[in-house]
């Protein structure tokens, strides 16, 4: 059974909202709140976490796991890289002198931590992303777009809701 | 892996070697520029040629007269390096900086390649065979009187066949000249101890008392003196020596003495009577001979507090035997016979005759021992010259034009001679006025023996063999060129050597018996005479005379002060320059002189005090005036030297020799004041008195010295301590 | 003298600030004409020494190291800044960064970019530079990773990619607008590609967070670490003069400090040039500056700290080497440099001058300026008064291809700068919305406790 | 690889050197220089152009202080010269010192390289391998000594350096060296090793006397002794022994002595802890005169 896509547009957060409120308490079939709605904003809102309630993030460990690694690799190969070196000593020190080698583990370190980090981030926020089916620019700028996902018999109470809630713009994805 | 420093080495020697081969490209060295030569692979190479090993010929050095034998590293048909002989008694294996650059002499650039022949202001290439003809036809036209030749110091054969070749036609005007040469003192030493040049033992010596005597810089056989006088520091059983320097200039020497005592210049021989006096062991003629010389006079004439010369006296008093050398500071003046007498006389006083004054031995082949190079010579042939009395001159290992006096105008009065023949090396200031120049072979590529001035052990001849073959094609031996000039003249006597080595090696071979190879046969004899690059002879025993007449000793007393021209020039001889005839050599150029740590430039040295006096300060560009004329160098503020005098390195400020002494300093010979002594008519070389006045330039002076001024500034650098902090007894 | 507004309009932000993306005037061209020339003077140069050998730049024994170390020295001190306001800041939550750390973290990558550059003109064999790098190799050859230019080279490209990253991440919200408001050209196909098709969703905004939280982060250690390790090029050597124990946090502060005199006066340029009254306000202009001043009395405190230090230990050298600072041939120099660095920012504590735009702009230049001569105070006296007599040496006065070099080199920044503001945008859009989103709750709740008062 | 390796042999990395790292062996190449005998004529120094292929630059580039000599000889006059209470004249004399790469057991140049191009070689040597050299110039920055020395320029391409003949001098053993890299002292290593290299077909090593050094070889005075540290024949040997001047120490026990002992073996700035393999000797002057 095909669903199809709403894009509601609002002014302000506020209404976004209750939108989002209404569209919890109501039971409507065909529409799933948690897997079926996006909010799209232009900034970043503290409020939506509680609205939509917490959701996890993963890049933490992602970073954990970089930095270890970045850290032990630089150990590893420096260390391993002088122990080459043990016909020619140099100044007099260790051949695998440890105070630099820490200095370079450090680097090491942040530098595994930032790149995995990065890269953590891509993957858990799916970038890059494929564009969904509707958007609306306004969104970068000021407001806040509530995109649906819903079976057709749902379509219409969704509207409902929306223009209730004076959505400057809903947009309907072109029908089959 | 263990040693991967020395596998790169490894990997960098076959870059550095291939690098080289591709430069030099084969054996054959014949017209490196033009690209004329072919490459020989080095199979087809002469068997003693092995790749990448070095084989070693004898051979003797000819950057100076002292007769080091040399060793010369040889890979791939090129000289490398020269390194001392060790079997020289003269040497040891050892080597001066202006030995080592001998190579650069060989390989120099700006060598002169063809027989040049003057055309108006230029000269045009010709062959030998048209040289040889020229030389004939003029000679032809004049007789024996009209006829000079100089040359430096020469000895051996090529003095035999030099000799043989003046008489040829008659000439008895053969100038041996020295810019540099002892010839007061030898004279000086006839009279006291009745040999020209006795053998000084410095390393037997307790005390050596030096006036000016420059033995580890420049002074007859450096490199000897040096290694007789490492022996002398380290002394026997911990007693080491002591050296006491006097001279009015700083020399090297100088700066390696325990006391170093700066005196008026000239007063060398009232120091020396003094200090007989201070002894006061002198007896009858002798003591009355010094009677005037006590402490107060010579204090005040020589400008050494009393207390030091008794000290010296003490000191000489108390060790013995000692030594006593009169060197080119004591001989350079018009009354230098007399400081270099009274010098020898307390060497007489002191009893040192005999112990550290021994009879050297004469080579017992009069004919080959060395023709003696003085500047006396210079005066007779600069005056020949004036008068027109010289038609024909040769010139060979001088360079007259340069180190002659500017006050005695010789580049004119050579000119005045209408044929001129320059045997030459380098395009030097002579052969520029030369009308025929002919190129002569390096040191390196000619034959020849010879005899050192200065004999150590015995008496030797030291044999000169080509370390390689010849780099221009057309370049020849002086020995060539004469026995050629010769089979001119007496072509039946010489036609059986068809060229100096056959003569040389038949010469040596006739002689056999009396050079050690009695029953040796010739090739043997030969080849072992070559290989060995000496020949050691016991030589002819001369006795030391025993006591010097005091009776022509008188010393000028004060000289009276020139209010025109207050100052005294003090030429001083750069311990790698030398007369001048090196400047060409890079090595050496780029060598500091180790007072100043100055190079590639001359430069005036002034007392502090004095330059203070003058507002004189570092870098100053300073006129120097005397009454020959003027030259222009900057001035280096330097405490080694006597207030009333100033001293200028000899050597550079040269006109031609090539880019690398080309337009460098200035000449002091150029306001050189021409005064003899009066007894030898040597050139007294330290007479000159100039005066001294800024220009307004300056430069920052080019030298290793840094800003802190040679001080050592916090941390111990180069430590000293006094002898009786020391225990030398023990030491390796 | 007027903040941020609340009630700006969030697309008069987007449409302010895409102006300054919009086709140049005359005199951006002339401008970048003029970096373009600069930039050429030194690769002329660099190609002169080239061909060559180092002896043109006039060095010597024992004066090996010259202007190109020290250039390069506060190029990396500059970039600190960047990272100073973006991310610690950030951490400390302090809103007014919001409008202007994008420009200041461009100003870090591109000065780090620049003292790249200085490092390869320093070295004799520039053709030879991957030998520094630790690439494996079957000879089992590699860098010395004892020695501190090494650690250099590591920490400069671990700090150059990670504030290249933080740069971009940052920016991808701000991408995503220019994607959405330009409809033509190379620009619209950039954005597009760069925004990683970026919508603002929640989950994206979420992961957004923490990310760059997390970045923040690592740059702050990392920033002070980059620092402390060119400080250690000379703290680690046993030259008199450079082997002192407070190097680190010296150098760190004359980082931080020529960083902000920089930041001050490319705020001021880019305030005039792009218009930016809206959003680069005084009051910011006015925070920027009294953190200058502190610093600026920090570095001057760590001054005295080391001066004192060599001067009441018993290392005769280092000391000679402070004397000779005062008093030799560099004292015009190294007195510029105090008065510069300690005395000029003096100014900046009144309050008359805080917002002067004119004075703060001759300041920030000055300052900058003591901070060069600082830099090359530290290199060059060392070597012309070691610890070996022998080898002190008349001073050698750099070449016009050691000029060129420096001269150059402010060429090449401004080259990039200009590209940089002229194709992404140099204020942060999404932020400065949040910045007026946060006043404006704020005031409402202001409000409503009035109301619930009466 | 190297994981394993390093866990094998940490020990062995972790030796800190010369201090507590197990001797040479068995070679230890160090140096002796007499100042009382040494009279300061420079021949040592031509002899190392003659050796080596130093570049003569010519007095432009001296004057820029870019001369290439390995070995300079330094001359010191009194402290007091011509100052306040201080003689006008060197009465004296002047001091003469030769200073050349220390070759240090624990160089300040070696660690800071970038790329390791100057390492501690197993004889004891202060290595410089000029194709490793990128020319970062931090050894000399770091060089108590200051006797490494850069080519500023491409001296075999520069104009009267070394014309066509002059390069047929040039000792095909050791390599020309071209712009941009560091080059320094290497106590003749060409010799060194020609001379293990025969003594190690012979199955033996390298006696004393049979490699010299060229400033050794040319020493009018013989003031230059030079050889293995650890061979007891060794005349380097012996003077080290009899001066008490131990290697692997930065102070001297001899004088930590009262009174000092009556030796004169000293080496040039040991408090920086450099541990230099040439020991100099100090210069004697008579105390009766």
């Amino acid at each position: 059974m095909s669903k199809r896509h709403l894009l509601a547009l609002f002014s302000n957060f506020d209404e976004a909202e209750l939108v989002v409120q209404e569209l919890r308490t109501t039971k409507i079939d065909g529409f799933n709140v948690n897997d079926d709605m996006v909010v799209k904003s232009a900034i970043e809102h503290p409020e939506v976490e509680e609205f939509l309630g917490e959701k996890p993030v993963y890049v933490q460990w992602f970073t954990l796991f970089g930095a270890t690694m970045g850290g032990l690799l630089g150990f590893f190969l420096i260390s391993g890289a002088q122990a080459n070196f043990y016909a020619q000593l140099k100044g007099g020190k260790p051949i695998v002198p440890l105070p630099p080698n820490f200095v370079l583990t450090y680097e090491m370190f942040i530098l595994g931590g930032v790149f995995i980090t990065v890269l953590g981030f891509l993957i858990c926020a799916g970038l890059p992303a494929r564009r969904s089916p509707l958007y609306s620019a306004n969104v970068s700028e000021d407001q806040i777009g509530i995109l649906v996902k819903s079976d057709e018999i749902a379509t219409d109470k969704l509207k409902e809701i929306f223009s209730k809630h004076q959505a400057l713009e809903i947009q309907e994805e072109a029908g089959k | 892996m263990m040693d991967s420093g020395f596998d790169r080495r490894d990997f960098l020697k076959v870059m550095g070697w291939s690098g080289a081969a591709v430069a030099l490209s084969g054996c054959g060295n014949t017209s490196i520029e033009d690209g004329k030569e072919t490459v020989a692979p080095y199979v087809e190479a002469a068997d003693y040629v092995i790749p990448g090993i070095g084989v070693y010929y004898n051979s003797s050095c000819a950057q100076c007269d002292a007769g080091c034998s040399i060793n010369g590293r040889v890979r791939e048909g090129r000289v490398l390096k020269l390194e001392g002989n060790p079997a020289s008694a003269i040497n040891n294996g050892r080597m001066c900086g202006l030995g080592q650059a001998g190579v650069q002499h060989h390989y120099n650039p700006d060598r002169v390649r063809e027989p040049l022949l003057r055309n108006g202001d230029k000269g045009e290439t010709i062959t030998w065979d048209k040289a040889y003809e020229l030389i004939a036809e003029k000679l032809s036209s004049v007789d024996g009187e009209e006829i000079a030749f100089v040359s430096g110091g020469v000895s051996g054969h090529l003095k035999v066949l030099l000799g043989n070749y003046l008489s040829s036609f008659g000439c008895k005007n053969h100038f041996v000249y020295e810019a540099l040469a002892p010839g007061v003192v030898r004279a000086a030493n006839k009279k006291s101890y009745g040999v020209e040049m006795p053998r000084y033992n410095i390393d037997k010596a307790k005390v050596v008392l030096s006036f000016g005597a420059d033995f580890l810089g420049s002074w007859i056989s450096p490199v000897h003196f040096s290694q007789q006088y490492a022996q002398f520091r380290k002394g026997t059983n911990g007693q080491r020596g002591t050296l006491i320097q006097v001279e009015s200039k700083m020399t090297l020497t100088g700066a390696n003495a325990d006391r170093w005592v700066h005196l008026r210049p000239g007063t060398e021989g009232i120091l020396a009577l003094g200090i007989i006096n201070a002894l006061g062991t002198a007896k009858g003629d002798i003591a009355a001979a010094v009677a005037g010389y006590d402490r107060a006079f010579v204090s005040k004439e020589t400008g050494v507090p009393p207390g030091q010369i008794d000290k010296i006296a003490a000191l000489l008093k108390l060790r013995s035997p000692s030594l006593v050398l009169a060197g080119s500071a004591a001989e350079g003046y018009a009354h230098g016979s007399q400081n270099a007498e009274a010098i020898n006389l307390l060497n007489y006083v002191l009893g040192n005759i005999g112990k550290t004054i021994e009879a050297a031995a004469a080579i017992p082949f009069p004919q080959m021992a060395p023709a003696k190079g003085n500047t006396a010579a210079l005066k007779t042939l600069n005056d020949g010259l004036a008068a027109g009395k010289y038609k024909v001159l040769f010139n060979y290992a001088a360079n007259p034009v340069f180190t002659a006096p500017g006050a005695m105008k010789f580049k004119g009065n050579m000119a005045k001679a209408d044929f001129k023949v320059v045997f030459a090396h380098y395009f030097d200031e002579t052969a520029l006025q030369a009308d025929l120049v002919l190129p002569l072979d390096s040191a390196l590529e000619d034959w020849g023996t010879h005899v050192p001035e200065y004999m150590v052990e015995g008496a030797q001849i030291n044999i000169q063999q080509p370390l390689m073959e010849k780099i221009h094609a057309n370049t020849r031996g002086m020995g060539d060129i004469l026995l050629a000039l010769l089979k001119q003249r007496q072509a039946d006597e010489y036609k059986n050597y068809e060229d100096y080595y056959a003569y040389l090696r038949a010469a040596m071979l006739q002689n056999k018996a009396a050079l050690g190879g009695v029953d040796a046969d010739d090739d043997t004899f030969w080849n072992e005479t070559l290989m060995n690059g000496i020949v050691k002879l016991e030589g002819e025993a001369t006795a030391l005379s025993g006591k010097p007449n005091v009776a022509g000793l008188k010393l000028p007393t004060l000289m009276e002060n020139d209010e025109e021209y207050p100052l005294h020039l003090i030429p001083s001889v750069n311990i790698s320059l030398r007369d001048g005839r090196h400047s060409n050599q890079p090595w050496l150029q780029e060598s500091p002189d180790p007072l100043t740590t100055i190079v590639w430039d001359s430069w005036v040295e002034i007392h502090p005090k004095k330059a203070a006096e003058l507002h004189i300060s570092e870098g100053d560009i300073v006129e120097i005036t005397s009454k020959t004329g003027s030259i222009k160098t900057q001035a280096y503020l330097f405490p080694g030297i006597h207030p009333e005098a100033i001293s200028i390195p000899i050597g550079q400020g040269h006109e031609a020799l090539g880019r690398y002494a080309k337009g460098y300093g200035a000449n002091p010979f150029e306001i050189m004041d021409a005064i003899f002594d009066e007894e030898t008519g040597e050139l007294a070389m330290h007479e000159t008195r100039v005066k001294i006045s800024k220009t307004g330039q300056k430069v920052i002076v080019v030298k290793d010295e840094s800003a802190a001024g040679a001080k050592q500034i916090r941390e111990k650098i180069a430590g000293r301590v006094s002898t009786d902090e020391v225990d030398l007894s023990k030491e390796v | 003298m007027k903040d941020i507004r609340e009630d700006i309009a969030w697309a008069k932000i987007n449409q302010d600030v895409l102006k300054s993306l919009e086709n140049p005037r005359k005199l951006y061209w002339w401008i970048l004409f003029g970096a373009i020339a600069m930039l050429g003077i030194a690769v002329g140069c660099e190609v002169y020494q080239y061909n060559v050998g180092m002896g043109v730049a006039n060095m010597d024994n024992p004066h090996m190291w010259g202007l190109y170390i020290a250039t390069f020295i506060f190029w990396i001190g500059m970039s600190h800044s960047g990272t100073l306001l973006s991310a610690i800041l950030h951490l400390m939550h302090a809103d007014w960064r919001k409008p202007i750390y994008r420009f200041a973290e461009a100003m870090t990558t591109f000065s780090l970019l620049t003292a790249g550059l200085f490092v390869a003109v320093h070295i004799g064999r520039v053709w030879q530079i991957y030998y520094a790098l630790p690439y494996p190799n079957d000879r089992g050859l590699w860098p010395n990773f004892q020695s501190p230019l090494l650690w250099d080279a590591m920490a400069i490209f671990t700090y150059l990619s990670s504030s290249i990253l933080f740069l971009y991440v940052g920016m991808i919200p701000d991408l995503a607008i220019c994607r959405d408001r330009i409809h033509a050209g190379w620009r619209k196909k950039l954005y597009t590609l760069l925004a990683l098709g970026w919508e603002g969703t929640d989950r994206q905004w979420r992961n957004f967070r923490v990310t760059y939280l997390t970045i923040a982060c690592f740059l702050i250690p990392l920033a002070v670490s980059v620092h402390s390790i060119v400080a250690s090029d000379f703290g680690m050597s046993q030259a008199p003069g450079w082997h002192v124990t407070s190097f680190p946090p010296y150098f760190v502060a004359g980082a931080l400090y020529s960083g902000c005199a920089a930041i001050i006066t490319l705020f001021i340029i880019l305030r005039y040039v792009f218009r930016f009254e809206e959003y680069m306000t005084l009051p910011i202009l006015k925070k920027i500056v009294r953190l200058t001043f502190a610093i600026a009395m920090v570095w001057t405190y760590l001054n005295a700290v080391e001066f004192a230090s060599v001067w009441y230990s018993h290392d005769e050298a280092s000391k000679d080497v402070l004397i000779q600072k005062a008093s030799g041939t560099y004292a015009p120099f190294w007195w510029a440099m105090i008065f510069c660095g300690s005395v000029v920012p003096l100014v900046l504590a009144f309050k008359r001058f805080q917002t002067n735009i004119p004075v703060l702009f001759a300041v920030s230049l000055l300052l900058n300026l003591g901070m060069w001569l600082e830099r090359w105070m530290i290199v060059a006296p060392t070597f012309s008064h070691g610890i070996y007599p022998w080898a002190w040496d008349h001073d050698q006065w750099p070449s016009f291809v050691q000029w060129g070099m420096v001269f150059g080199s402010f060429g090449w920044f401004t080259l990039l700068f200009m590209v940089f503001c002229k194709v992404f945008p140099s204020v942060s859009m999404y932020e400065v919305k949040e910045m007026v989103y946060h006043r404006s709750l704020h005031l409402k709740k202001g409000k409503a406790d009035e109301q619930g008062a009466h | 690889m190297s994981v394993s390796n390093l866990l094998e042999n940490w020990s062995q990395f972790r030796h800190a050197h010369p201090v507590d790292d197990k001797p040479h062996d068995p070679y230890k190449w160090a140096m002796s220089i007499d100042l009382d005998t040494c009279s300061g004529c420079n021949a040592c120094s031509v002899a190392c152009y003659a050796e080596n292929n130093l570049p003569v630059v010519g007095k432009e580039k001296y004057a820029h202080g870019q001369v290439m000599h390995w070995m300079r000889i330094e001359h010191y006059w009194d402290e007091n010269l011509g100052e306040e209470g201080g003689s006008e004249f060197p009465d004296q004399g002047a001091q003469f010192l030769p200073m050349m790469c220390q070759q240090c057991e624990a160089a300040p140049c070696e660690t800071v390289c970038p790329v390791g191009a100057t390492n501690h070689t197993a004889d004891g040597l202060n290595s410089q391998i000029y194709n490793r050299c990128i020319g970062s110039r931090y050894c000399s920055a770091n060089c108590p000594y200051k006797v490494r020395y850069f080519n500023w320029y491409d001296y075999p391409s520069t104009d009267d350096v070394w014309p066509a003949e002059m390069t047929q001098q040039l000792n095909p053993d050791v390599t020309v060296r071209g712009k941009g890299v560091m080059e320094k002292c290497t106590f003749c290593i060409q010799r060194l090793h020609a001379a293990k290299v025969t003594a190690k077909n012979e199955g033996r090593i390298v006696r004393e006397g049979e490699v010299q050094v060229a400033c050794q070889q040319a020493c009018p005075t013989n003031a230059i002794s030079f050889g293995n540290l650890l061979d007891p024949e060794a005349r380097v040997h012996k003077q080290w022994k009899a001066q008490q001047v131990e290697l692997d120490k930065d102070k001297q026990l001899k004088d930590e002595k009262e009174g000092g002992t009556e030796l004169r073996g000293y080496r040039i700035l040991e408090s920086m802890r450099p541990y230099p393999s040439v020991m100099y000797l100090e210069r004697v002057r008579e105390s009766a005169i």
